[in-house]
């Protein structure tokens, strides 16, 4: 069975570029991806990192209840390969992420936003 | 750039590895992943394997509502051959679901569909290849339709059941009754409690 | 205007048989810019997976998210929920998964070394990989049942077992793979003209690698010491002889011979755990529905793979998040396009081995 | 005549979003185990000089026109073989929201190869198959008589 | 006959004084029409005459030439003072020095001062065949929003008459007085517009241009003072033996800077700033042409010497270079000059090997390129002035844009390279010519240089034809309306290169075999048998000649007269993608870091030209 | 009479030459290969296909050369020289990349942009090797080289080989199968082409084959025993090449051609001009 170390830093999405820019060393941490959860209410954003050979660690940078149509911040001034996952992510949630481009997923006649909890339960 | 050249000229001279396919015979190994059999007398229709399957390649229909004749449909060109029904069925080991080495021949021409009564449910309804896609749309609708209306089915029936076990009980009380009326003359003690039950139980089932 | 030549690449081109499409505007055959997209295989799988699948079969679809790792897809996940589950496999299960993890390896990194001999006009090289290549598959063959879709993970162990004929049969595929492909490592290595096609093409540089926290061999032949087999216990690695393979170069040569190390390496480590195979079942039961979150590391032949799982205790998931490999290398490829040659752009593409069918799910 | 014609049929490849496993599988027919240019095939890549269209995978949204302008570039007579479970209903991924539940409704499909993924030996069954069936083709289009500049049109294959 | 030379050196002058003066539309027209029958007519009696005759001038004539030659000389100072270029004032100072010191020591001399032979009745065909059309389509020209077009026509007329007697010159300080009004001429043409860029460009041919005059005026002192002599005739008996080569040093030096060689070829270029009829003129009949044209007259002298063979170096690598930097070049008509460079080094290549045949090869290219060339810029002025299209990148889809058009530029091109238009055939006799050479020991680099230049100029057209006819649509073509004066032109020149074509046997065969004859003193051994050219041991035969024209004829008709019917159409494969994509062409910039390198290696090989090959050591 | 049958018959000729280049190729590969007259059931195939054009003029473009590769072929066999010849095959040149530029595809324009390239590559050489086959054997003439007494090979050694590396860009073969570059530009000129169209730029590539095997040919001179084993020799080296080699880049193809190739050639004839003297 797999044991990861969990590290959760707790953010909010003021201070998040800040944080990063603050703790992201690039000899040092691995960005992996930025990831959203639909709670039901509000979704949550993990910013997910490791440590290059470093057993086990992960970094996860978590901003709970943000709503849905809150402006996401963009972290290529930190680290510039993040366009790719938060591009998706914005055509995922239907966000308002700071510099995407939308579409770069969906079709125009796809359903908008749909990992939304509320695009796929049927209401 | 010399070594790939002396290579080339030294296959050049030994024999090709390319094997004779079709004209020689290319067995799939032991417990290759093909196709996916069933035996109707073993089944005990739990619909697991209908559950599992990931594409929904194995579909139920309903065809005879009175007496719960259940068909199994196999569509085996929508099949991932991924072995989830097999691994799920309860019956696979008696040989109910069974993934056999050998695989299906493409379907193209008419003459070329496969005819196997065993796996061919599907396929034996079909006529033209053409449009097969859409034909198992439609079915998959209507195996859902059946569902559905077997499951109004069994409701209705077993709230019919129900009101006729109630009539006949109230008759029977009734004739009980004036039994015991006539034996005991008292009429009044149970008369709504039966038909209270039956509503109860026609709401429930067929939310299930 | 006027000198510029747009050209685009895909998304039906035959250099790749993925539908991605590049639009190059080139001069001289020179790149000056370039447009990708990478949006042609999305079809919706992170959806899927909460809504029309139970957790006992999303490997499925999983597996299907990428026919080249298809067994690395279905493992994260299943060592996620595996985890969820709190199911604790015995040491014959993580030995059977890493032979197919690895075998794996072997035949996508040959195919893709051969990929890019391809496109560089070697065709001859890309048949000697894809002929060597077949060891590899036959083996998967016989013992997941399929020469690409395995679906050899179940949750709480694999499938089917190795009995003594297969433990014969691969080691001896696998040793004659091990010379086949030393072979096939000194064509590449040594053959001029495909080295002057891709020794010094499409570098990415350390600083690059690490800048665009690049994953998999790329990383690996740039120098960054960079892969989630050693950074992350899903299987046991250390104990079958694993060994970081790493190059400084960072251009398509060095990904190919990176990749090269890698099957070697994957060879000695299947050779290794067949031999060394720990008795025990191959299956543990497990009980229960998947509750709470983890996040998964795995390597897959392009690199790490990611998966974060979040379960609530019903039959259906909550939230299954992919991350890929070729999703990490896209920001890089994109940069390594401007001022190369139009003739090398293929041969830069396919030492990424994109796999789009990952990235867009 | 025909019989001659049928010794070399060349192949185009379209992956319309499946999973590469297929594809995988193309290239693996294409090299020295199976050899596919025995019976005549090359894979041209171009569809204006290709007899056979393979298509794999389930059509997703944004390769659905592709799809069909690539079978639209192909000249009379044509088949269309497609390959693996995706093509048909969309396999494992029916019913997504972003797939067309493979490419029936897309491109009329002449022969279908069942697989997850097809071994090498169904798929040179499958394309001798579509060999047969492209042998008593002819030149006729059936399809859109009398409004062909329309459609294409219509499908932007006559783009620029 | 001698009335008859005078008269075709005369007349145009005279008809170019009366259309500047008289300012008359129909006037115009009306005179210059009328030139191109009478100077046809004029040259072919001269041709027909008895060749070679000298034309005795009055003494009184002498005079007037040397004060107009002061006269000229003070008029460039002027240039110099206003324009501020020290150059071109230093430059005048000096040839007005060295013009001094030459009249001062000039010694009396009773031979002709004009002497015509075939190579000069030649010339006066060229002048009226292809430089007559020319000035008659300048009148329509400049009907388009250009400025002054009765100077401008005037001058072209008397342009041709100055060139005529270029040609004729036997003295060379009168050759030294007409090199100097041609160059007053191209000041003109090119400063002609007055714009910034204009007068620029014209002050950079001022003073290349006059470099070549100081070499003349050099050459003439040094002859004067070696030999005594200082008339082309005269130089050509002297014994070769004993011949020191400083004075033909300076001479090809002036040749090599009017024919434009790198690195001399800016003057050319900019060239370019002028209304088209002048590069047509100037690339065609006249001006670059008296490059050549003085190698021709003093190829017996200097064949076999080092001087000849450093020549054929510079030369050489001339139509290499030039052929190659062509390649980079995005306006139609800085490619067209390119080519032209290119071919000039060709043709004072051919001029200097010497042999009768490679003499031929000189001729025929002159001839040939002539024709093409004018044809071609004619073209351009019209694409420029009916299509407003000047650069490579605008020609795309010139098939609907202007079809008629196109199938002349298509016609002109292929005249330019390919089998079996007459440049072909100079190009193919040089390799022949060369090849026997080999065997005589000569340079093998002569052969390569040749196969080189050759097939990059046979790319640049392949090109160029390229991006003329890309990108054409599905739709109908409709000839499109042109001004009848152009049509007549083009036609005239097409009619004449297929006319040529079809018959270049006899044509090399008979005429250019026999000027090379009567230049060299030697039977060229080139002959017509029937309507084969037969070349020494080799034969282009008729067969040949006339499937090539057919294949051509058909690639450059076929766009506008084939159609397939019932055949599906379909867009380009494009990926399946619908992008609108631009497809240009590949315009090789990467090479312009060479052109300094190029330079560098001319200029040495200039200097080479002049120190060994003058043996001034 | 037999360079007649021989310009008539050089399709089906140069048809075989193309299916025995199949098979050994296949086989160099390890594979089996198609079998030897696939590339004539390729013809009869694509004679059947429904004809499709991009525009007439490029269609025709494809027929033009088909027809002027065979006129070339025709100079090559029935006139007598050989330089000629070499001149002929320009016009098809023409013809193709005409045709490659007059359609909107930046393959199609790419390629005929590439085409040059080899022009300007190969060109040189051919027009050096047939000087220097002159210089050896005193004649262009075709009839008077294969009847001379002298062995061209013997005395041409290094032009021959420079003539073995320009064979690959006549024959578009890797290493400079840089205007066809099938994983780049999907075949280039002929990209546009299809059915009866594509099947004469597919013919005129045998014809082709024709043409420089012959060439080939003449290095043997009258001993027409050595020349056929000569062409022999010449296919399964380039084959081998062929196989034993990635695609270069068109500069790297003129760098090759220009400072390697070139210099052969003139180095050869010039050791014959001084051996002569
Ligand atoms: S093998 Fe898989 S896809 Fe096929 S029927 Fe069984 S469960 Fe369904
Ligand atoms: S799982 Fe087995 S027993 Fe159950 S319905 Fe399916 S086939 Fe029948
Ligand atoms: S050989 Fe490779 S590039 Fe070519 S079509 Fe096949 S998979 Fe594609
Ligand atoms: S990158 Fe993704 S899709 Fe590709 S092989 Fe790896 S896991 Fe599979
Ligand atoms: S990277 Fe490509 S091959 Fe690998 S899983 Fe993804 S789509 Fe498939
Ligand atoms: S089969 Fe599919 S995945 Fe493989 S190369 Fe072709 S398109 Fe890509
Ligand atoms: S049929 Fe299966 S293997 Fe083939 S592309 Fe689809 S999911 Fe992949
Ligand atoms: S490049 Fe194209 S034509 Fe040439 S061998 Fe490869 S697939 Fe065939």
């Amino acid at each position: 069975m797999i044991n990861p170390e969990l590290i959760m830093h707790e953010v909010t999405l003021e201070n998040i570029k800040q944080t990063l820019l603050d703790w992201y060393d690039v000899d040092t941490h691995h960005y992996i991806t930025v990831n959203a959860i639909d709670n039901g209410e509000n979704l949550t954003f993990d910013w997910i990192f490791s440590e290059y050979e470093v057993k086990n660690v992960i970094h996860v940078f978590r901003a709970e209840n943000i709503a849905y149509k809150s402006n996401i911040p963009s972290m290529m001034d930190v680290y510039p390969g993040a366009w790719v996952s938060e591009w998706d992510l914005a055509d995922m949630f239907n966000l308002n992420m700071e510099n995407a481009h939308r579409g770069m997923f969906l079709e125009p006649e796809a359903p908008t936003g749909p990992l939304l909890k509320e695009s796929y339960s049927g209401k | 750039m010399v070594k790939m050249f002396i290579e080339s000229l030294k296959n050049l001279t030994t024999k090709p590895v390319t094997i004779g396919y079709p004209h020689t015979p290319s067995p799939s190994p032991k417990d290759y992943r093909g196709t996916i059999y069933y035996q109707e007398d073993l089944c005990i229709f739990c619909d697991l394997c209908e559950d599992v399957c990931p594409p929904g390649a194995i579909l139920f229909e309903v065809t005879n509502f009175e007496e719960n004749i259940r068909e199994y449909s196999y569509n085996p060109y929508l099949c991932i051959y991924c072995h989830a029904c097999v691994d799920v069925c309860p019956k696979a080991d008696e040989g109910c679901l069974v993934q056999a080495e050998t695989r299906l021949k493409p379907l193209g021409r008419e003459e070329t569909l496969p005819k196997d009564i065993k796996l061919g449910y599907f396929m034996d309804r079909v006529t033209t290849p053409k449009h097969l896609d859409s034909q198992w749309d439609e079915f998959e609708d209507r195996c859902e339709e059946s569902r559905e209306g077997h499951d109004e089915f069994k409701a209705e029936k077993k709230r019919k059941k129900k009101e006729e076990m109630a009539a006949k009980k109230k008759l029977e009380a009734e004739v009980k009754a004036k039994e015991d009326a006539a034996l005991e003359n008292d009429v009044s003690k149970s008369e709504n409690n039966p038909e209270e039950k039956v509503d109860e139980t026609a709401k429930d089932k067929p939310k299930e | 205007m006027g000198n510029k030549i747009t050209v685009t690449f895909g998304s039906q081109h035959i250099a790749i048989p993925e539908p991605v499409s590049f639009v190059f505007e080139t001069e001289n055959e020179m790149i000056t810019k370039v447009d990708v997209d990478v949006g042609y295989v999305h079809r919706g799988i992170e959806q899927a997976a909460v809504t029309k699948f139970k957790f006992n079969n999303v490997q499925f679809l999983l597996a299907r998210v990428c026919g080249f790792c298809s067994i690395t897809h279905a493992g994260a996940y299943i060592h996620g929920v595996e985890k969820l589950l709190g199911v604790e496999t015995n040491k014959r299960i993580d030995y059977l998964r890493l032979i197919v993890t690895e075998l794996d390896r072997m035949h996508s990194h040959l195919l893709a070394n051969g990929h890019v001999a391809e496109v560089c006009g070697y065709e001859n090289l890309f048949m000697q990989s894809v002929k060597y290549r077949e060891n590899a598959t036959e083996i998967l063959e016989a013992i997941t049942g399929n020469r690409v879709q395995y679906d050899y993970y179940q949750i709480g162990g694999v499938s089917r077992d190795l009995s003594a004929e297969h433990i014969e049969m691969i080691d001896v595929k696998l040793k004659e793979l091990r010379v086949n492909v030393l072979k096939l490592r000194d064509f590449f290595d040594t053959d001029y003209t495909f080295g002057l096609k891709t020794k010094g093409v499409g570098t990415v540089t350390y600083e690059m690698a690490k800048a665009y926290n690049t994953a998999g061999s790329i990383a690996r032949a740039s120098g960054l010491r960079m892969d989630a087999r050693n950074e992350f216990d899903f299987l046991p690695y250390e104990e079958v002889g694993y060994k970081l393979q790493t190059r400084t170069e960072g251009d398509v040569w060095a990904r190919c011979m990176v990749r090269f190390d890698e099957v070697i390496n994957s060879i000695d480590m299947c050779l290794y755990a067949v031999n060394n195979l720990p008795e025990g079942e191959i299956k543990v039961k497990s009980k229960g529905k998947p509750k709470g979150e983890t996040f998964i590391r795995v390597e897959a032949p392009r690199g790490e793979c990611f998966y974060y799982i979040k379960g609530n205790g019903t039959k259906i998931m909550e939230r299954v998040r992919i991350r890929v490999p070729t999703y990490a290398n896209i920001p890089v490829l994109r940069e390594l396009f401007v001022g190369s040659q139009y003739s090398d752009a293929q041969a830069i593409v396919l030492s990424f081995d994109p796999c789009l069918s990952c990235t867009a799910r | 005549m025909n019989d001659l014609r049928a010794k070399s049929p060349w192949i185009t490849h379209y992956n319309t979003g499946g999973c590469n496993g297929c594809d995988i599988e193309i290239l693996a027919a294409l090299g020295p185990k199976f050899d596919i240019e025995r019976f005549g095939m090359l894979n041209r890549g171009n569809p204006k000089q290709s007899d056979i269209l393979l298509v794999t995978g389930p059509v997703t949204l944004r390769c659905r026109d592709v799809l069909r302008r690539v079978w639209l570039e192909m000249p009379e007579p044509k088949v269309v073989v497609a390959m693996g479970s995706c093509t048909h209903g969309g396999g494992v991924f029916r019913h997504l929201y972003h797939t067309e539940n493979g490419i029936d409704g897309i491109v009329p499909v002449d022969v279908w190869i069942p697989g997850c993924t097809p071994r090498i030996e169904a798929i040179i069954d499958g394309l001798i198959e579509g060999v047969e069936i492209w042998k008593n083709k002819t030149k006729e289009k059936e399809y859109m008589v009398g409004h062909s500049e329309k459609l294409l049109e219509k499908i932007g294959v006559l783009n620029d | 006959m001698e009335a008859l030379i005078v008269l075709s050196i005369v007349l145009p002058l005279i008809l170019g004084a009366i259309i500047v003066f008289a300012k008359n539309d129909i006037l115009t027209s009306l005179l210059t029409w009328m030139m191109l029958p009478v100077m046809s007519i004029l040259a072919f009696m001269i041709y027909a005459a008895d060749l070679p005759i000298y034309v005795d001038t009055p003494h009184v004539l002498h005079w007037i030439i040397t004060l107009f030659d002061f006269g000229l000389l003070a008029y460039f100072l002027y240039l110099g003072a206003k324009r501020k270029s020290m150059l071109v004032s230093v430059l005048s100072l000096v040839q007005f020095i060295l013009l001094v010191t030459v009249i001062w020591v000039l010694p009396e001399s009773s031979t002709a001062n004009i002497y015509v032979d075939k190579l000069t009745a030649m010339m006066y065909l060229l002048v009226a065949i292809v430089g007559v059309p020319i000035a008659i389509y300048s009148i329509k020209y400049m009907d388009f929003d250009e400025k002054d077009k009765h100077l401008f026509v005037g001058l072209v007329v008397a342009f041709l008459g100055v060139m005529n007697f270029a040609v004729s010159a036997n003295n060379i300080e009168w050759f030294f007085a007409v090199f100097e009004t041609t160059t007053l001429f191209s000041v003109i043409f090119i400063g002609f517009r007055g714009d910034k860029e204009a007068v620029d460009n014209s002050t950079l041919a001022l003073w290349m241009n006059q470099i070549g005059g100081v070499a003349i005026l050099l050459a003439l002192l040094i002859m004067i003072k070696d030999f005594g002599v200082y008339h082309f005739t005269d130089l050509l008996i002297i014994d070769k033996e004993t011949m020191s080569m400083a004075a033909f040093g300076f001479l090809s030096l002036a040749a090599l800077i009017k024919g434009a060689q790198l690195p001399f070829h800016k003057w050319l270029l900019g060239a370019m700033v002028a209304p088209t009829p002048v590069s047509a003129i100037l690339h065609s009949a006249t001006m670059v042409k008296i490059a050549p044209f003085l190698l021709l007259r003093i190829s017996p002298i200097i064949e076999g010497t080092l001087l000849a063979k450093l020549l054929i170096l510079t030369t050489g690598f001339v139509f290499v270079a030039a052929a190659i930097f062509a390649l980079t070049q995005d306006n139609l008509k800085r490619i067209l000059a390119y080519s032209t460079i290119s071919l000039l080094g060709l043709m004072m290549l051919a001029a200097s090997v010497g042999t009768p045949t490679a003499v031929a090869v000189s001729i025929m290219l002159i001839i040939f390129h002539g024709f093409a060339k004018g044809f071609l810029f004619i073209e351009a002025g019209v694409l420029e002035k009916v299509f407003k299209i000047k650069y490579l990148q605008e020609m795309n889809m010139l098939l609907e844009k202007a079809p008629l058009t196109l199938l002349f530029i298509f016609f002109a091109f292929l005249n330019m390279t390919f089998i079996p238009f007459g440049v072909f055939v100079g190009k193919w006799l040089m390799i022949e010519e060369a090849s026997g050479l080999l065997s005589q020991g000569s340079s093998v680099l002569l052969i390569a240089l040749v196969a080189i230049g050759g097939v990059f100029l046979s790319v640049l057209y392949m090109k160029v034809l390229g991006v003329t006819i890309k990108h054409h649509r599905f739709t109908d073509i409709q000839v499109q309306k042109q001004p009848k004066t152009f049509l007549f032109v083009a036609i005239w020149f097409y009619l004449w290169l297929l006319a040529l074509t079809i018959f270049i046997a006899p044509f090399a065969g008979d005429f250019v075999a026999q000027i090379s004859n009567s230049l060299t003193g030697e039977t060229t051994p080139i002959h017509a048998d029937g309507l084969s050219l037969v070349v020494g041991e080799s034969t282009l035969y008729f067969w040949q000649i006339l499937g090539a024209l057919l294949l051509l004829a058909f690639i450059h008709i076929a766009p506008l007269k084939f159609k397939f019917k019932n055949v599906d159409q379909m867009h380009p494969y494009n990926c399946g993608e619908v992008y609108t994509r631009q497809a240009g062409t590949y315009d090789f910039l990467f090479l312009k870091k060479y052109e300094g390198i190029a330079n560098m290696i001319a200029i040495t090989l200039f200097m080479l030209v002049v120190v060994l090959g003058g043996q001034l050591l | 009479m037999m360079g007649l049958l021989l310009t008539l018959f050089s399709p089906i000729i140069g048809g075989f030459i193309y299916g025995v280049e199949r098979v050994v190729k296949a086989r160099m590969q390890s594979r089996q290969g198609p079998p030897v007259l696939q590339p004539f059931y390729d013809f009869v195939k694509l004679m059947q296909k429904r004809p499709m054009m991009v525009h007439s003029f490029h269609a025709s473009m494809g027929i033009m050369y088909f027809i002027s590769t065979w006129f070339a072929m025709a100079v090559l066999m029935m006139g007598n020289d050989l330089l000629i010849a070499i001149f002929f095959h320009v016009i098809s040149v023409l013809a193709l990349t005409i045709g490659a530029f007059s359609v909107r595809s930046s393959y199609s324009i790419m390629g005929a942009m590439r085409e040059l390239m080899h022009v300007v590559s190969y060109e040189p050489v051919v027009i050096l090797l047939a000087v220097s086959l002159y210089l050896v054997t005193g004649s262009f003439d075709i009839a008077k080289i294969l009847t001379s007494d002298i062995t061209p090979i013997f005395s041409l050694p290094l032009v021959f080989i420079s003539f073995l590396g320009v064979m690959p860009m006549l024959l578009h073969k890797s290493p400079f199968d840089i205007a066809e570059a099938h994983q780049e530009i999907v075949g280039g000129p002929d990209i546009e082409y299809s059915g009866p169209f594509y099947e004469a730029v597919y013919t005129a590539r045998w014809i082709e084959y024709v043409y420089v095997y012959f060439i080939v040919f003449l290095f043997g001179g009258s001993n027409y025993f050595l020349g056929t084993f000569l062409v022999v020799f010449s296919f399964i080296f380039i084959n081998a090449v062929d196989n034993s080699t990635a695609r270069l880049d068109y500069k790297k193809m003129l760098k090759f051609a220009w400072f390697i190739l070139i210099p052969l050639s003139m180095l050869n004839i010039f050791f014959v001009v001084v051996g002569a003297n």
